[in-house]
């Protein structure tokens, strides 16, 4: 594939490595050839066009294709009676060439940002770099713009407008219960917090803590807390030991 | 300064490793070891008289410039080896509902981004740019969390105030009546 | 050499990237915006006159130490640095036509270079070389890509306006008639 490929008839020599895409063949076709870009002779530049992506194996590349097809779409309007005035004629190649000018501009960048970074490439930063007594966590960059754009997100990202259901929901102490069993079954202790979902609703809250509280009446689980406002911890209290 | 002196300079700046007498001699393999030798002494001597703030030092693997112990310390503090970090998307939002929507409980983040909010707030409050700033007379009374002086000054705004308005975004961000308000 | 002087230069040693120049007042937060201008200044001088193998330059907004280029052959041959790779051709493409068209999407991309830009979009950002800089308004909200502060420094530029003007290539483009005239 990346050996050199001579359409011999038509006198240019390919290299598929060298395209950077079908504009990339088409711009080298006209200049090899020395051709104006403003006037194309089309139904030359199509066939060998069709030549070069089949000798290069570029047939099945989709991008190649729908240049080919292009081409030859101008190709048959160029065939097409003009009107006699030639002012109203809409020259069909008009789009094509501007893009491969569009394309020639953006090349000549490359060539210019290529030389730049091999300017830049010859000047060595710093390669070593000291350790520094006690590094201080990395810093953070912080701006405005990114702030905002994280709002924006924030946003974006929501489902629906936040408006709080006010459906008014039963409380579910039985379902609280059995699940309080549950945990306490496997283990021995187990804190408030681990009781409620992903944000639980009011009513989880109160029926998790009505289940609680009567479970601890009849004995079957002792609630503690060490400190005001800290968390509750929920410790199994087994049958016998039960007052 | 000549050449080599020059050649020795730019390749033990360059170099991600302390390079040894031997290896600076590849540098120019016409010179002597004794003109590489006064190469080397040369610029010693001038990072040591000019008064520099690196010094041409030698340590068991080789040569190698190093910062002057004594201004360490400012390069240090100054945290700017160091690429600045970006903070994270997940950081990013959290901080800006925080900023927006202030004092906030975390439950109420987490509302709003639909996601556990705990390790994210840990980060933030660690960097110094939220802290907890009250409690909630809600149930359960949860941590309220603002931003700090710090968010201000990384943002170089003088207050609160100055965060850019954001008329389309205030319906879904202006604090909404909170659950108990609501129940009750 | 004074104090101040002597902290820029060790700083300008330790640091892997260009330092800004409110990030180097950092270090001595006394020293006034002049005296620190000054003591870059005379740091700057004092590598040029010297003739140093190293030299103070001024890159993407900040300032950094480089090697002098004429010396680079002999280091990379000596095996200290290795050059960095090349971009292909695709990737420069790609990278101009973001550079100018910022922000720019992929469709717009793959439109002016006629091929899908997917796999070389992932490499430069990969590279840290664009960045996903916002989401457009269009159908769909495709993110929109620009140039980063690691472009500038692999080229050296101190800014995107020291990239050349579009009416200073040779290539004219805007006095041909766009296919919406065309077709009008």
């Amino acid at each position: 594939m990346t050996m050199p490929t001579t359409v011999e008839d038509r006198g240019f020599v390919v290299q598929l490595d060298e395209y950077t895409g079908p504009l990339d063949l088409l711009l080298t076709l006209i200049r090899d050839q020395e051709i104006d870009i403003r006037d194309i002779p089309i139904a030359q530049i199509a066939a060998q066009f069709m030549d070069a992506i089949d000798v290069l194996g570029l047939d099945e590349a989709a991008d190649y294709l729908e240049m080919a097809a292009r081409l030859l779409r101008i190709k048959l309007q160029m065939l097409l009676p003009r009107p006699f005035d030639a002012e109203a004629w809409d020259d069909p190649r008009a789009e094509l060439v501007r893009r491969l000018l569009e394309y020639e501009q953006v090349r000549e960048v490359v060539e210019w940002l290529d030389a730049r970074a091999q300017a830049r490439a010859d000047r060595y930063g710093r390669g070593w770099i000291q350790d520094l007594p006690e590094q201080p966590p990395r810093p953070i960059s912080l701006d405005l713009e990114h702030l905002v754009r994280a709002v924006e997100d924030v946003v974006a990202g929501m489902p629906q407008p936040i408006v709080h259901r006010v459906v008014p929901r039963p409380l579910d102490v039985e379902g609280a219960t059995r699940r309080i069993t549950e945990l306490l079954a496997t283990r021995e202790h187990v804190e408030l917090r681990e009781l409620f979902g992903e944000a639980p609703t009011i009513a989880d809250v109160f029926s998790v803590i009505v289940a609680l509280l009567e479970l601890a009446r009849v004995g079957r689980l002792r609630l503690t807390q060490r400190e005001p406002f800290g968390t509750v911890g929920i410790t199994r209290e087994s049958p016998d030991q039960a007052a | 300064m000549n050449r080599l002196t020059r050649l020795l300079e730019a390749a033990l700046f360059s170099a991600p490793r302390p390079l040894g007498f031997e290896e600076l001699r590849r540098l120019d393999p016409e010179a002597s070891a004794d003109e590489v030798r006064g190469a080397l002494e040369a610029l010693r001597t001038l990072y040591e008289e000019g008064e520099h703030g690196v010094a041409l030092g030698e340590v068991a693997d080789g040569f190698q410039f190093l910062t002057r112990p004594e201004l360490a310390d400012a390069i240090a503090e100054a945290q700017f080896v160091r690429r600045p970090r970006k903070l994270s998307v997940a950081a990013m939002e959290t901080l800006a509902i925080v900023a927006y929507r202030q004092p906030v409980a975390r439950g109420e983040i987490e509302e709003i981004r639909g996601v556990v909010a705990d390790g994210v707030l840990r980060l933030l409050v660690d960097r110094a740019l939220i802290d907890v700033v009250g409690r909630s007379d809600g149930l359960g009374r949860p941590l309220l969390y603002g931003t700090t002086q710090q968010f201000l000054e990384m943002l170089g705004l003088r207050s609160l105030r100055e965060l850019p308005r954001l008329d389309e975004l205030s319906v879904a961000l202006t604090p909404l009546p909170t659950q108990r308000e609501l129940d009750a």
